[in-house]
């Protein structure tokens, strides 16, 4: 291992790291962050669920978002998958259809960064995700 | 001129233990973890050869070897138990167990089995209080104990 | 200078004094039990464990003890509230509630530092009962031990560690089994003690005391068939008489010789003559060696006394490779001894095994040396039994004898002679003064221009000086206290940098004036330096102040030793050391 | 780098530990690997969450999933299920113990609600035996700060403007502590660390040093910096393997990475560690008596001053500071003191680390902010009295605190309530008693530890405890009189007042509060000769009852001292003649009443 010879390379160092911790930090304080939640059940990743997903994180990231991702099981819309649940901090959940990349984008700069409707919403036929 | 005999092996280990320690006395405790953690326990030649090798009187060493609890001159039974008394496995019944493990072995708090297989002490907590009761056989902690379960624990132990 | 209040008086006393002593200039004094000072002999045990010295002191939330809290600016003590009395009272319940109560039986009765306590705060009974330790007792030939006594006062392991470097002793165990004992609680003969005796002089109960050998010199003075010899010891003279109520410091050597008489020895002789006869012998060994060294021949330097039983014993445990370094010389008891027993036992007519040599000593160490082997023949000790000065007291006030009413008696002859060199052997740096009056007169064949050694008396614990044998340069040191002494073994192990030629030492403080064997001084350390002064006062008054000129020591090399170092006095006043250090050996 | 989605947390603390958790990481590393997952999930073993009661804990971040007393057979479930297809196991999440329900996120948990977490703010959370996790949460940020941006009279301020105070027992103001040290010069100085934990029943240091090392390391560098020392001691309990062994990583991590060793971060600051060992002696966690410890002497204390900060080890200057107070030092140098200045009441600042045991539901190591009430700890953090039953006392402070009860279940805790309630803070031991507890008896359990660990040194704690153990004891036996009990009294207060050291000077605590709380139980004990609690088996029997005894004669074969014999009187109903107990023989151990099926045996 090189030494660290300053503050600043300890805080750059930090920088680095700090990828690795993310989800872990992220997930200390989930209700303000845009909370992100992939079904992910054999359905949802047949139809590349995972795959979503993966873009999505490295959108959010590009976008500087502060998101954090879960997976969940089957929210019971196998007929629209994948979906996702997006929680933006201040607004109800909503719930997206046929999430592919170019929906996943729109999503997040569109709804996400602008609060403009993005097609794709699925009617909530449930309180919360989950409990 | 009198002699402390001690096996040529032991001599040796003691010697190089307290040479690592650069012959300090003030090394001494760190010294007397090392030979116990070789030899399971310190007695009274192993303690001369120490204060020999440190150059410190014998009655020194004595005396922090009966100052420490963790330091003992008795050696352990093969598989030494130890029963936590700390307060929280007191509240939750440690006494009970401890009587049981006596009872079983039929030996006091302190003793070894005639076959020097087993051995019991007791300590004061072990950190692990969410278990309460506790007991510790060797490095394995059994935790939730309850008097009936002290004869399977032993049980793992028949050879 | 700090400003306080104790008991509503106002106090002035130095920064840095600490409550008990600012208490005491203030005419206040707090009682004590642990705490023990040598005031200015480097010997202080302050562990603040006992907790009888408790004050209170205003704002503060605990009691604190007075012996180890140091005054401050403003300070309110109170060293006799209600609060304060109570608590001192129940410590002092406490300690006894796991103490024997023989007091009738005690060695200590009379002199016991507990008991005095307990008169003092009228204790009537003690409301604890409960488990009481019970230790075995044990016993060298000097020290017997009763640990079930011991208040953990830590005062004798202060003592064998920090001032004897002995590590007989330590404290061991915890809570309330604690106690203060040698390695793995084995008896203290099989330990690395040294029977100095000082933990007995300094122990404030009786958890520590003498091998009691009155009753063997009863039995001897009892029987009509022995002829029972003394011998006194130079410190015995100047601290005898504190034990009959006397100021420290005087001398009673005419009472004491005259109430060993009342008492029915046969012989009433004196240690300080064969002290002379040491320093002929062990002086003559010294010129020997530096006089070889001086032709270029090969010998070992520097000499040391051998004097001390204590410090022998000291160096056959931790310096077997240094024993050369030992004069062969026998110690003054010993000397007498074997004087006695073979030159006057003779000269009267008297078979060896009917004579009884007692001696009366400073010292608890003599007690273990007479049974050495080396100091026998066939069996038959050449010393029979060592008595300490207290002892000695104890026996005088048996035999129902005030020695203040006694007229001053002389010793007998012929082994009742000295000098005043012989007399400061009692203090330390005599045994170097009176060798070197007697070994610069024989070297230079001149008179000393003074014969006043003043750079080696005092109470230091070490003292170094060159004297001027006529152009030859003699490096000499002095030591009490056998960590003192350690350090000065080292130091020559280390090839002596400094070339001493002659080293004296002694293992109790202040030498054998200070020794284990005398009144107990409880710490005073003025008692220790009066009997000092009176040790040069005797000597100063005595006609002959040189050993070599002792009429009595002139007229024994003439009729029977030949000459000092002869074949005979070899053979009778000079011995050998052993080995007896402890080595570990692979099997 | 991989990017993973998922983080599986298992506790590798030395509770859940013993229990299995180590094999628990094994099967989720093989089964992981197994179905591929190797770049979405990353397994870590982290120090203790604190919730040892429910231990071994698996927790699944970023969704906060509790998975509760998980054994190594449970983990296939948790990866088919939860890793691959996002199901929660719900039969292994944490169960709210009042109305059963299954908590799938850790953030609605009682336990952790109420809770905030500084000096525990990494146990649980990092890798500790990976210093790069400890960099990446900000470890050594705030010893850089000091370095660069701060002058050592500038961390003291801070530090005293910080209001924290040692959290080893008194609670005396760090900052003060570090500027006594500060002042006095010499050629060298120590920082030492007080790890050697000795309460019976509490567990937060070495909890810190199991789950965090690198912040303990890094606020010792802090506070050499602070009061000019270049020399760590830690003093650590022996007993504790997996604490050194993490300990002794972090150090070595350290160094590698110069955050350790010689000119620290270019500053030209230097500063190393060395650890020492306990060797078992409760006394030891008194300063001088530590310090004899380390220098190789038996651990007697001895009285102050001079104060460690004027002659520590070997005679220098030292600072010695405890395990929980050092962790929390960086935060305040990185939030400042007037962030940590806002948590806690007037006096005592910041949160206290509690180790929450005895008779309570959620067993384990709670960070609460000063100021919280015992019932808000033992009710909705603590879950409540294990079984329903009734709340009796609880005990701060271990030995040298006192037992609380009902009437102090709403005082707000810090340093001087609890003094005033006489108990103390202590190192934060915090035993929950129910009405299966005796007073007299606990309090002799006390006595008894300190009895066993006291240095011998002082009369008053050498005899005066051992005495008052004796008159308890006797008390419990049944023979107690009124004069005992204003014996014992006098004896404490007299203790209190006289004793050498802190160990001696608050023995007397459990005596004291319990007599000042539950006099009518001694009472009872002395006059009644009655234990209501039933655990003074000198004053308990045991009968039979023999209208409801079926004569199966289970108890007598079951009987070690062979008290049980039968009567000849058969109730109706029943085939067989009952049993009955000869008192004289028995050794009340309760084996009887454990194996009766019909309830027919009982204690009066």
């Amino acid at each position: 291992m090189t030494k660290v010879k300053s503050l600043a390379e300890l805080k750059a160092m930090r920088e680095k790291l700090q990828n690795s911790l993310d989800v872990r930090e992220k997930s200390e304080h989930p209700e303000s962050l845009v909370q992100v939640k992939v079904a992910m059940a054999t359905c949802g990743i047949a139809a590349g669920a995972k795959q979503v997903m993966e873009h999505m994180m490295e959108k959010a990231e590009a976008l500087k978002i502060p998101c954090v991702f879960t997976q969940t099981g089957c929210m019971g819309y196998c007929h629209a998958e994948p979906t996702i649940e997006v929680r933006v901090p201040g607004r109800d959940p909503l719930v997206f259809g046929h999430v592919d990349n170019n929906r996943a984008d729109e999503i997040l700069e569109k709804y996400v960064q602008n609060n403009e409707l993005v097609e794709g919403i699925i009617p909530v036929n449930y309180e919360v995700i989950d409990k | 001129m009198s002699k402390i005999k001690l096996s040529a092996d032991k001599l040796n280990t003691i010697k190089e233990i307290c040479a690592s320690f650069g012959n300090k006395s003030g090394e001494v405790i760190n010294v007397l973890h090392q030979v116990q953690g070789k030899f399971g326990y310190l007695p009274a030649e192993v303690q001369e050869a120490v204060a020999h090798e440190l150059q410190m009187p014998v009655a020194k060493v004595y005396g922090i070897v009966s100052f420490y609890s963790f330091f003992t001159m008795q050696p352990k039974g093969k598989h030494p138990i130890s029963i936590c008394l700390g307060t929280a496995c007191y509240v939750r019944g440690a006494e009970k167990v401890l009587d049981e493990f006596k009872r079983q072995l039929n030996i006091p708090d302190g003793g070894v089995t005639p076959d020097g297989k087993f051995s019991i002490d007791t300590l004061r907590c072990v950190g692990a209080c969410g278990l309460a009761p506790v007991a510790m056989i060797g490095d394995k902690v059994y935790g939730r104990l309850t008097p009936d379960k002290v004869k399977d624990v032993l049980a793992e132990y028949a050879e | 200078m700090v400003k306080l209040t104790i008991d509503n008086k106002p106090v002035e006393v130095a920064e840095g004094t600490t409550i008990l002593k600012a208490a005491r200039q203030a005419g206040i004094n707090i009682p004590t039990l642990c705490y023990f000072e040598l005031a200015g002999m480097k010997f202080e045990n302050k562990p603040g464990g006992c907790r009888v010295c408790v004050v209170e002191v205003e704002g503060r939330r605990n009691l604190a003890p007075a012996c180890a809290t140091d005054v401050m600016e403003g300070m309110v003590v109170h060293t006799n509230s209600p609060r304060v009395i109570n608590a001192r009272r129940t410590v002092v319940e406490l300690i006894l509630s796991d103490h024997p109560n023989d007091c009738l039986q005690c060695e200590k009765s009379g002199d016991c530092e507990l008991q005095a306590l307990a008169v003092k705060l009228g204790i009537r009974e003690i409301p604890f009962k409960g488990e009481q330790s019970t230790y075995k007792t044990d016993t060298t030939l000097s020290v017997y031990r009763d640990m079930n006594k011991c208040v953990m006062c830590r005062r004798c392991e202060t003592m064998c560690n920090k001032i004897q470097s002995a590590g007989a002793l330590s404290g061991v165990n915890r809570g309330f089994q604690a106690v203060v004992s040698p390695a793995f609680e084995q008896p203290l003969g099989e330990s690395s003690c040294i029977n100095c005796g000082q933990c007995v002089q300094v122990c404030p109960v009786g958890a520590l005391t003498l091998v009691d050998n009155i009753g063997d010199v009863m039995k001897a003075l009892a029987d009509p068939k022995k002829t029972v010899v003394v011998q006194t010891a130079p410190a015995v003279r100047v601290a005898l008489g504190e034990e009959f109520g006397m100021e420290p410091g005087t001398i009673v050597t005419g009472n004491m010789a005259a109430a060993l008489r009342r008492m029915g020895f046969d012989y009433v002789f004196d240690t300080d003559w064969s002290a002379d006869l040491t320093i002929m012998e062990e002086g003559t060994e010294l010129l020997h060696r530096v006089g070889k060294v001086l032709n270029g021949e090969k010998a070992v330097l520097p000499q040391f006394t051998s004097c001390c039983p204590a410090w022998i014993a000291f160096a056959e445990k931790n310096f077997p490779d240094l024993l050369d370094n030992l004069s062969t010389a026998k110690s003054p008891q010993q000397m007498f001894g074997a004087a006695c027993k073979n030159y006057f036992a003779q000269k009267i007519g008297v078979k060896r095994e009917d004579m009884v040599v007692v001696s009366v000593m400073p010292c608890l160490a003599k007690k273990s040396e007479v049974a050495r082997d080396e100091f026998k023949v066939n069996g038959d000790p050449d010393v029979n039994f060592s008595i300490s000065t207290r002892e000695l007291a104890h026996m005088i006030k048996q035999f129902n004898i005030d020695i203040n009413d006694l007229p001053e008696e002389n010793f007998d002859s012929p082994l009742g002679e000295s000098t005043g060199a012989a007399v400061i052997f009692g203090a330390t740096g005599g045994v170097m003064e009176a060798a070197l009056r007697t070994a610069y007169e024989v070297q230079t064949k001149k008179t000393l221009p003074r014969i006043d050694f003043e750079e080696v008396r005092g109470l230091d614990g070490v003292k170094t000086a060159t004297i001027d044998f006529e152009g030859l340069p003699v490096k000499v040191a002095v030591c009490y206290g056998l960590a003192n002494a350690r350090a000065m073994m080292e130091e020559v192990r280390g090839g002596n940098p400094r070339g001493f030629h002659f080293i004296e030492v002694m293992a109790c403080p202040g030498g054998c004036i200070g020794g284990a064997g005398q009144p107990y001084h409880h710490g005073n350390s003025d008692i220790i330096r009066k009997r000092m002064e009176a040790t040069y006062r005797e000597d100063a008054g005595k006609p002959i102040r040189k050993s070599h000129e002792n009429p009595d020591i002139i007229a024994i090399y003439k009729e029977y030793y030949g000459e000092p170092c002869s074949h005979l006095s070899h053979e009778q006043l000079h011995t050998t050391y052993f080995d007896r250090s402890k080595k570990i050996e692979a099997e | 780098m991989a990017k993973y989605k998922l983080h599986v947390l298992v506790c590798g603390g030395t509770g859940c530990k013993s229990s299995n958790s180590l094999q628990i990481i094994e099967n989720f590393k093989s089964l992981i690997a197994k179905n591929n997952l190797q770049d979405d999930v990353q397994v870590i073993k982290t120090g203790c969450f604190g919730f040892c009661e429910q231990g071994p804990i698996v927790k699944i971040m970023p969704d906060n999933t509790f998975y509760t007393r998980v054994k190594p057979e449970d983990v296939e479930r948790i990866v088919n299920e939860h890793l691959i297809k996002g199901r929660k196991v719900p039969d292994l999440l944490y169960t709210n113990p009042e109305n059963k329900e299954h908590v799938s996120d850790s953030k609605h948990m009682d336990f952790y609600k109420k809770q905030i977490r500084i000096a525990l703010r990494n146990c649980g959370f990092i890798d500790p035996e990976n210093i790069d996790e400890c960099i990446s949460r900000g470890g050594y940020e705030a010893l850089g700060k000091c370095l660069s941006e701060m002058t050592p009279e500038q961390v003291i301020a801070e530090m005293k403007a910080s209001g924290l105070r040692g959290r080893g027992g008194a609670g005396f103001p760090t900052g003060l502590k570090w500027e006594l040290c500060a002042k006095n010069k010499a050629d060298q100085k120590y920082v030492i660390c007080n790890a050697d934990e000795g309460d019976p029943g509490a567990f937060m240091d070495r909890s810190i040093l199991e789950g965090d090392p690198n912040s303990v390391i890094e606020a010792m560098a802090i506070c050499g910096y602070a009061i000019g020392a270049t020399k760590g001691l830690i003093y650590i309990r022996a007993e504790y393997p997996l604490a050194i062994d993490r300990l002794k990583i972090a150090i070595r991590q350290a160094r590698e990475y110069g955050l350790l060793g010689e000119d620290i971060l270019g500053s030209g600051f230097n500063f190393d560690i060395e650890l020492r060992y306990g060797a078992g002696a409760f006394v030891c966690g008194e300063e001088t008596a530590l310090i004899h410890s380390m220098e190789g002497m038996r651990g007697e204390p001895t009285l102050k001053p001079p104060f460690p900060a004027v002659s520590g080890y070997m005679g220098k200057p030292s600072n010695v500071n405890n395990v929980e107070t050092f962790a929390n030092v960086p935060v305040i140098i990185t939030k400042g003191a007037e962030w940590f200045n806002k948590i806690g009441t007037e006096k005592s600042k910041g949160t206290k680390v509690f180790a929450l045991a005895g008779q309570i539901n959620n067993v384990g190591l709670i960070e609460v902010p000063m100021g919280i009430t015992l019932r808000e700890i033992i009710y909705e953090i603590g879950g409540g009295i294990k079984g329903g039953r009734k709340f009796k006392a609880v005990q701060t402070g271990g030995p040298s605190g006192g037992c609380l009860t009902e009437k102090h279940l709403d005082t707000p805790i810090d340093y001087e309530s609890l003094m005033a309630a006489g108990s103390m803070m202590g190192s934060g031991g915090m035993v929950v008693m129910d009405e299966t507890s005796c007073m007299v008896a606990i309090a002799k359990f006390y006595l008894e530890f300190t009895c066993e660990e006291s240095c011998g040194k002082c009369t008053p704690c050498r005899v005066g405890n051992k005495r008052m153990c004796e008159i308890l004891d006797k008390i419990t036996k049944g023979n107690g009189t009124m004069k005992d009990l204003e014996d014992l009294r006098n004896l404490a207060a007299v203790i209190k007042d006289t004793a050498l050291c802190g160990l001696g000077q608050t023995s007397p605590n459990p005596v004291l509060s319990t007599m000042d709380n539950f006099m009518d139980e001694y009472i009872e004990h002395v006059q009644d000769k009655k234990c209501r609690a039933g655990v003074c088996k000198s004053l308990m029997s045991y009968v039979i009852d023999k209208e409801v005894c079926i004569g199966c004669g289970k108890c007598a074969k079951g009987c070690p001292a062979d008290a049980i014999t039968k009567t000849e009187y058969i109730a109706p109903g029943h085939k067989l003649p009952s049993m009955v107990i000869n008192s004289e023989k028995c050794i009340k151990c309760g084996a009887c009443i454990s194996g009766c099926k019909f309830g027919a045996i009982s204690v009066k």
